[in-house]
């Protein structure tokens, strides 16, 4: 109790700290792009409607979940099917590489030849920046299989789908989890990026309108929005991690206390 | 039961080929207890992995039951060294040592009952619940024994399985294997490099050769088939044994020809 | 029949009479025409619906017009040229927007700092100067205004910035002079800052600046929904700069332009024809600025 | 020898492949945005000339480095730091976490009140993008320092800077690695995105000029020097990587061959 | 030279209260080589680490040559269980044994010959440049065991350092340890559960009880100091201390009182 308590003074001590001196810093501020922390903190309210919310946020949030599933879904998948083959592996490593140096925003016009300027368009472009965590990350995972694991499996007759379900996903998870964090942020960046290309409603097109229309402290809330949005989603994610992979971190943890 | 017939593993691979086991042949019969001690290096666990249709051998065959070997057979259960490798760290006890059971195809019901039959023949039925890295490595070695069991296989193949645990639980577990063989009438090949051990637990003990491996001498171990550790390994035919066996091995190292 | 139930997926299909076009636009003051001619029922007159989708510049709606995503997009004269010289199968239908042709009363000028010493666009050699688009309309006019000042253009240093971040940079010094159209002249002259020269009325007096194109394969197989189009479109431009004040008021639907700051800016001419005299003008201006792999062909762009 | 050709060929497979397929796909493509591959490969050398490589790709490649290089010092430190002691971690982590979320680019504004528009702002963009997976990274490679290797060094009298050099960045300098490589990647993203906003020269400003000039094959063999871009420094990256972290990769090897 | 008076060590944290050492008492005389045994889990390595300076006793003293320790005192070097954990892997063999040598101060010339000196100790001169990883076990312990004589200590504490190699270089490194102690005159103490190898190896057995630990009694090794594998593990004397150990262990285990 007193343990939680402290915990949570800790983590909101910083946050604090820092909005504090936000605040003061920015409280004379007649510089239009560096308004006082309080005009931003007034329009908050004004701005984030629950129909802004539900125009705006929400179908940011749903290109980003599509975008995101499919990443996964494709990144795991094709993921397993290299890792798994030493032969694949080496035919398709250097077009992967090649293909993940190319930036998804530069790809756009190509993009929209394909699927549009709709929502296909920006679930595919955060899908092509997503998909490459969670690819070369769940490579590695299968590939570390344990050999000794897997010559279990073998021995007791476990292969085909159930090796796949119950040693191969399971011994990659830890990095799949690893690579599907990393595309969260990416997801978060290109989210915001597509919808400046061409949308008609968006977290990201909101941001930018207010930019372009001057309106600065709602730029601002926007930009808090963001953070938010994203530090949302990060515990979220934590806590989904934290049920997939309590085997892992528990495994992490008596590894350290003992030989 | 066991047929070993001029067994011969080369390994090939980067340039370099090895000679692990050169011409053994040996046989193991119905419901025996016998060890393989052999030096360092001298390719034992390769000799069981070819046994265990693991390994495919370069020359000769091993039977079981009169039939020919060619991949894991569903009769035959394997335990590796590796404790911490070979249990699946994301899969509670219990789990573990259901999952070739429902790979079998068994029941629930059965599956529920061999379990518990088996964590309780190793003490270990409060375990089902709990993760193996909760548990102390001796713990986690009769985990796996206990999953060998629940299989109910015919022949067991234990490879240094307890190379990796301290003195004490090293007692405990010989001990233990001992019993469930005198118990259960399984056919057991036991792989040590301690000598000790091979002539505590086994009725017949093989020693080879250093590599290229053959078998250099095969032993019958004429102490009463009731054992323990205070009053065994102090018994002056346990020495003689011991002293024996010792000499075969010093000498299987430097190469000299078995008398 | 005004009925807007089916076809709302498969964009220009015809229902009931009415068909639904979707229209590529940038959300500025410009195209306030063509909302309000939606509301005024311009368009359903005509038997058309339209369906907005805003994108951040003309670069992402011409592959849109090219590909068949949308049906009409909005251009300006200069992109629209280039595309054509590169046999990006474009066609322009109907006019968009028009400088005033007013010197320094336009809806785009050259500005500078307050205490900023420039004070012909002649001063501008050697100075850093912000345009929105490098080798576009702006540039292309920025350059007439230096050289009808006396100057030489290639003597002025161009970085590209967006329009809302010139205000600021301005400000702080960190460009000289900065070509800006409304909003942001509203917001650099609010701060004090000065307006040297029109550049686009120093190009052509009532210079076309943008027009609304479909793709040639459109065009050619929808030449009756092209026409309604160009009809439609010319009664909202006429109604547009007939009511200045209806314009600035639709203009707050779609953009976040706080009213403070609409009701000071200069709206540009909405003329229901495009003059091919001044767009021939820019023409040779961008050729000279080697905007173009090949001559554009206007009789072919042009309606 | 015959193996290296052999992995030659298996790398070289796929790309011939591809690039085969494209050719003959885009043979008679009369879109303009789709052209010829024909058309590309012919428009490469007139737009990749030595002048551009110099004027575009160099000035882009300098703030590439800048900006990676500043976020790998900082990261590092600061990763170092907040690893290093638990209550900072603590106090850190959610905003963190916060920042993380917020993109760069929607940043810009704000970053050029502080570094202007000129080169500064963009290595501040890319510095700030990447700093995130080397700084996250780092933490977590700090915080697992072995605690035996930890005792070790204590136990010698190794302490203060030495234990920094000799144990902290050594041990976990796998994940800071993992972290540089994934800045990598973002900040070839990021490189592109900066130089969208204000810039007059830069491999992504020639790209984004060529699309808005419709030079569609010109804008494709932008693509085209991007993906080779960040393909070779992906391969240079490699090379570091196989010399620092050699003993790493010798490690999980032998961690991998043997118990 | 070597006093634990009255040691006492109790952790905390997250609640619990572990009482390991409840109140040891002995003393280790100069050049003395003292094997410690005591059930799994009863305190040997928490006692080790309060000699070694490596935990703060919560009550009682340690006293080294007559002063207190309250860190790691130069004088002392000690030997891991975890060879695998307690070598840095990311430095060649000769690095890790001349690393605390450096912390010291030495010259480089100086240091180049201690480090000579001790790994031509251990059999292991050619293994300079090796890494540890590319040793078998017993090799990476006997490492362990030249960086510990290299750095010239009086007192050497050895935390079960032979538990995890297997059982033939278990005897070979439990000779050299007999031999090191006879050449350098170093006052070893010595910490096992291994009964044997606790009376073959030392001069004096020191019994712990189960935990909360108390010295349970402490035996003197009336073996020849001239000892062999072969000989001295079935001379009769050596089975009877050994019997006599197990007993006291086991009385231990069941925390009877001893007589
Ligand atoms: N996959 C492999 N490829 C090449 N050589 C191998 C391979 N596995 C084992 N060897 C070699 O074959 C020989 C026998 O190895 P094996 O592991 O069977 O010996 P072992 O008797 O089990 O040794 P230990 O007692 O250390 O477990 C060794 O020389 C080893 O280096
Ligand atoms: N850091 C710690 N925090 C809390 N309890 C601990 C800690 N370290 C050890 N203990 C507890 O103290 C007791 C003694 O542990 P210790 O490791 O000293 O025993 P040991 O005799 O070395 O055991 P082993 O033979 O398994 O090595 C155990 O009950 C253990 O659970
Ligand atoms: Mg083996
Ligand atoms: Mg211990």
């Amino acid at each position: 109790m007193r343990r939680a308590l402290l915990r949570l003074v800790f983590a909101v001590a910083l946050p604090a700290l820092l909005v504090t001196v936000w605040w003061v810093a920015s409280a004379g501020s007649t510089d239009v792009y560096w308004p006082p922390l309080r005009t931003i903190v007034e329009a908050f309210p004004d701005v984030w409607t629950a129909e802004r919310l539900r125009g705006d946020v929400l179908p940011s949030a749903l290109r980003l979940a599509g975008g995101y599933a499919l990443a996964a879904v494709v990144g795991v998948a094709l993921g397993t099917a290299i890792g798994s083959y030493r032969r694949v592996r080496a035919v398709c490593e250097p077009v992967l590489e090649f293909l993940r140096a190319v930036p998804p925003p530069v790809l756009v016009p190509v993009i929209m030849l394909f699927a549009g300027i709709g929502d296909t368009m920006k679930v595919t472009v955060i899908a092509a920046g997503c998909v490459w965590p969670v690819l070369l990350n769940t490579v590695e995972g299968v590939r570390a299989v344990d050999p000794v694991m897997a010559e279990t499996a073998r021995s007791y007759g476990i292969t085909g789908a159930a090796r796949l379900r119950n040693l191969v996903l399971r011994s990659a998870s830890p990095q799949i989890f690893a690579g599907l964090r990393q595309a969260l942020s990416i997801g978060i960046i290109l989210m915001v990026i597509s919808e400046m290309f061409a949308a008609s409603n968006g977290l990201g097109f909101t941001i930018v309108q207010f930019q372009r229309g001057f309106a600065i402290p709602d730029m601002w809330t926007g930009i808090l929005v963001l953070g938010l949005l994203g530090f949302l989603l990060s515990v979220v994610f934590q806590w989904v991690e934290r049920r997939v992979l309590g085997w892992y971190h528990g495994l992490r943890a008596s590894a350290r206390r003992s030989p | 039961m066991l047929d070993v017939r001029g067994l011969k593993k080369v390994y090939e691979g980067s340039g370099r080929r090895v000679e692990a086991v050169r011409d053994l042949t040996f046989a193991v019969g119905a419901g025996e207890l016998v060890c393989l001690v052999g030096p360092s290096g001298c390719g034992k666990t390769t000799l069981l992995k070819c046994v265990g249709g693991l390994l495919a051998p370069t020359g000769g065959e091993v039977l079981l039951e009169g039939r020919k070997v060619s991949g894991p057979p569903p009769g035959m259960a394997f335990v590796f060294q590796e404790y911490g490798r070979s249990l699946f760290p994301w899969m509670r006890v219990g789990e573990n040592v259901g999952l070739p059971l429902r790979q079998k195809g068994l029941s629930r019901a059965r599956r529920g009952e061999l379990v518990r039959d088996a964590l309780g023949s190793v003490g270990l039925a409060d375990a089902v619940r709990a993760y193996p890295w909760q548990l102390s490595g001796g713990m986690q070695q009769r985990v796996a024994i206990a999953r060998a069991l629940a299989y109910e296989p015919r022949v067991l193949l234990m490879d240094e399985p307890f190379a990796a645990v301290d003195a004490q639980t090293r007692a405990d577990l010989e001990d233990l294997v001992r019993g469930l063989w005198r118990e259960r009438g399984i056919t057991i090949l036991f792989v040590t490099h301690d000598i000790d051990e091979a002539v505590y637990l086994g009725e017949r003990v093989i020693v080879l050769s250093a590599s290229p491996t053959v078998v250099r001498e095969q032993l019958k171990v004429d102490l009463p088939v009731e054992r323990d550790q205070l009053h065994t390994r102090v018994d002056p035919r346990f020495a003689e044994l011991r002293t024996h066996v010792y000499e075969q091995i010093q000498a299987a190292k430097k190469g000299v020809v078995a008398s | 029949g005004s009925s807007d139930g089916g076809g709302a997926s498969d964009a220009g299909a015809s229902s009931g009479g009415v068909t639904t076009v979707e229209v590529g636009l940038i959300p500025i003051v410009d195209v306030a025409p063509l909302y309000l001619g939606q509301e005024k029922g311009f368009f359903e007159k005509q038997g058309l619906k339209l369906r907005f989708t805003t994108a951040q510049g003309g670069a992402a709606i011409v592959p849109g017009v090219a590909s068949g995503q949308f049906q009409f997009g909005f251009s300006n004269v200069t992109s629209l040229m280039i595309a054509q010289s590169n046999n990006v199968p474009v066609k322009a239908v109907a006019n968009a927007i028009a400088s005033t042709g007013v010197e320094g009363k336009d809806f785009s000028a050259i500005t500078v700092g307050k205490d900023s010493p420039i004070r012909s666009p002649k001063d501008l050699e050697g100075k850093r100067v912000a345009i929105n688009t490098l080798k576009n309309i702006n540039e292309t006019s920025v350059r007439a205004s230096v050289r009808k000042a006396g100057g030489d253009p290639d003597k002025v240093e161009f970085v590209e910035l967006a329009f809302d971040q010139m205000p600021a940079a301005l400000d702080s010094g960190q460009i000289d002079a900065a070509q800006v159209v409304e909003p942001a002249l509203a917001t650099v002259k609010s701060q004090g800052g000065r307006e040297i020269a029109s550049n686009l009325v120093d190009v052509a007096p009532d210079l076309t600046v943008a027009l609304y194109f479909t793709s040639t394969r459109y065009a050619q197989q929808n030449p009756e929904v092209v026409e309604k189009f160009r009809k439609a479109t010319a009664e909202s431009l006429a109604y547009a700069d007939a009511h200045p004040d209806e314009a600035r008021q639709i203009v707050t639907t779609y953009t976040k332009i706080p009213a403070a700051v609409l009701d000071k800016v200069t709206l540009p001419k909405w003329p229901a024809e495009p003059n091919r005299a001044s767009i021939e003008a820019l023409m040779k201006l961008g050729e000279d600025d080697g905007l173009f792999k090949s001559t554009p062909d206007l009789d072919k762009l042009l309606p």
